[in-house]
């Protein structure tokens, strides 16, 4: 099993963000409608094929979201969910927050794309708070795990610890139950299905073997498991 | 006509002891930050106040929160500040997180006069604690109860003289829905015009859920400014 | 007690129509936002005082109601919930039929004048269906009848028949319980209150008596009672 | 970029015997004429269909009502026609009233993701039979469901090549969360623009809810005509 770096230091950690980014990036459909969580989601955007026509929704209030705006473009009206400034592509629409989880929990975004802190092998995801740590809430995160018909989570396979972050149970207070259909890591792609978690990808640098054991959540391997995916 | 403050110490005068509150933005965008800083003047006290932020150290909600003006915050996303997190560690503050999307349509229903409704967010989490839980289709749900507030404050870009507003661009936000929720609401905006100079279709708020107007210069602070090269 | 036409021929009962609209307009103070019911309530709009700055709503997604348009100004995209062409006054506002009854619902709406069928001393209100004859639909009365800060039935005191339109108990299906604040007649003005049904007001051409008399709910007679009112 | 029809015929081919529809419109105000019309040349039938009214005797929903090709119509006010009372009293056709703030408030939850709320209109009235009461805050409210559709089918004024749209004066009405509310949405409109020439503050309904577009030129027939001299 190859080493990685976790902490963020050098361009190592960098490289593992990009490359869950750059495959996240593949459930991404022509014409689809996206959110993307705060974090490694965000970089989602980055790789995005440009034979894509694809409309990024973000939850203050904004369909279509562009690029960073240049200094001459700021405005500090327009936002995202990062409170990151940004920009408005042509054909962008602006909307109140009710609308926009009208729009969210009412099932009209194709993908949504989130960060993880634990997933189990049933689909629960725990990303919003830890006991004992400072909460500051959890955002729209809940709204957002029920409302997109597909809900992908993307995250480091294990934790600074070398703990499998992909469990039969999740430890962590949940963000949502039963909502997770797709878990994306540096190592692996995993789907929750009706039979429970099946291996479905496994990155270079790794063998079935090494996902197996690196993860503690019961998983079974697809016959069309595919090696050296990404 | 509605009435029009020139006085942001004399529009937030009704706001009394232990009343709730709600105001409009989005972390620091579109706050109707100069009513909150003539709240933060009054020094009024023991405020439940709904917003989906708590603004950040020196600005926004933060004046409220460095004043010790805030017995009770409701809100999706609330530690920006160091302040109000030495409050709540140390109990001094008391805060019920809510699901954004849950939040709005609490907030939503609150204006419509619709009491309660069903929602999936935070089925089999924490904040299911004490809720009904109510299987609709084979998936399950949580009711949620509306709010609504003695006052809302929010801001706006343009503003006529019946009170109707338009927002611009994500500085829209929560700002509609508080403002059909509170029973007073007092619209901060850019921006007074004359009544028929906004286009009907076009209105974001209608003027029948505002009270008060006051027009003010935003300083519009940028909490994460991102730039391209 | 004054004989009067029910049956719409001829002046008198236009009269007593219009008496009672002009009676009903008193109801209404400037600054109020109104939403006036389909029939006699409509022509309540024609009684409004110049001095008074009155905006009407209509549930069909218009706050702002002008008046009837002349044939160069006829539009078919704008409509009051009658049906009927209209046009908008400056300042106007259009909306879809959700936030229209979130405004109702909602309180925001200062008075609604509906016309009834039965009114019960208590204030339920039946105006929208007869057993056995063909039911169109309640529209949106029923939620009007809950939204209002203030609702107003008016109607004629009497039917065809000469029989009490206000009632011990309505024996119509109800369109709303205990939802009547206010009931205006040709010959009659008459608050529900915490203690039941008060009369408050008489009209020209009647005494205390005729209005107990043709009145089969039981009522009060205020101390303040204003006799030729109207 | 949204699929766009050219031919309504097309348009509505994808809509089979049984399915459940929402249409757009007040009386004849803003209902999408021509897909009505092809519609009744299609002659689906056994249709379940969800609109505030149901057309006059020759035109709107009126066409498929004569075709009988409705099998059950959910709406607030739908008798303006003599067929459709030939229809109710003869046991044709199956009605279900609803008052039309819930109706539009089925519907708005409907696309939003609200499985129930609860609603003040029809408490003690015939609307309340089988539902559940509850109070809050004293008063008694009760239990709705929401609705959603497998097709609907609305009318607006302008909509870019994203399928925003925008609607014109009362047209609106409950096209917006029809047009949220259904699996698939189809839009009859009166332009389509480029995308970019509408502005980004203004949309009605964004594209996210529309899933295809249609322009056609509608008669746009005046129900109650009346004028002033």
């Amino acid at each position: 099993m190859k080493e990685e770096q976790s902490a963020n230091k050098g361009g190592v950690r960098v490289d593992t963000r990009e490359k869950i980014a750059r495959r996240a990036e593949k459930e991404i459909e022509s014409g689809n409608y996206v959110n993307l969580g705060i974090g490694i989601p965000t970089l989602v955007a980055n790789f995005i094929t440009e034979n894509k026509q694809v409309v990024l929704q973000s939850e203050n209030g904004l369909l279509g979201i562009g690029p960073y705006p240049t200094e001459g473009e700021l405005d500090a009206d327009l936002i995202n969910a990062g409170k990151e400034t940004v920009t408005a592509i042509p054909g962008s629409v602006y909307f109140d927050s009710s609308e926009s989880f009208a729009m969210i929990r009412g099932g009209h975004v194709d993908v949504a794309i989130l960060g993880g802190m634990e997933v189990s092998q049933n689909g629960d995801l725990a990303n919003w708070m830890i006991p004992g740590k400072m909460v500051k809430g959890m955002g729209g995160a809940m709204d957002l795990v029920h409302g997109a018909r597909k809900t992908i989570v993307i995250m480091d396979h294990v934790n600074k610890h070398g703990q499998s972050k992909i469990l039969k149970e999740c430890q962590l207070p949940l963000t949502g139950k039963g909502v997770v259909q797709r878990i994306i890591t540096d190592r692996a792609v995993m789907d929750v299905g009706s039979h429970g978690l099946e291996l479905i990808e496994v990155a270079e640098g790794y063998s079935v073997e090494d996902i197996l054991n690196c993860t503690e959540a019961d998983m079974t391997v697809s016959e069309k498991v595919k090696l050296q995916a990404f | 006509m509605k009435k029009i403050y020139s006085d942001f110490n004399e529009a937030v005068s009704g706001i009394k002891d232990g009343m709730t509150l709600m105001v409009g933005g989005f972390g620091l965008c579109g706050i109707p930050e100069n009513l909150i800083k003539a709240l933060a003047d009054s020094r009024v006290t023991d405020l439940t106040v709904i917003s989906n932020n708590c603004g950040v150290d020196d600005w926004g909600l933060g004046l409220l929160l460095k004043n010790k003006q805030i017995k009770k915050i409701i809100g999706s996303y609330v530690g920006e500040n160091k302040e109000f997190e030495r409050q709540m560690l140390a109990g001094e503050i008391e805060v019920e997180l809510t699901p954004q999307g849950t939040l709005a349509e609490k907030i939503r229903a609150g204006g419509a006069g619709i009491p309660a409704f069903f929602t999936p967010a935070g089925v089999g989490t924490p904040i299911a604690d004490g809720k009904e839980v109510r299987e609709f289709n084979g998936k399950e749900y949580l009711l949620e109860e509306s709010l609504t507030a003695d006052f809302s404050l929010i801001r706006a870009w343009k503003a006529d003289k019946m009170g109707n507003l338009i927002y611009n661009k994500t500085a829209r936000n929560f700002n509609p829905m508080i403002a059909a929720a509170g029973k007073i609401t007092i619209a901060e905006v850019e921006e007074i015009v004359e009544t028929g100079d906004l286009d009907s279709d076009f209105i974001h708020s209608p003027g029948i859920y505002v009270q008060a107007l006051i027009q003010g210069n935003q300083e519009k602070r940028i909490e994460r400014r991102t730039v391209r090269q």
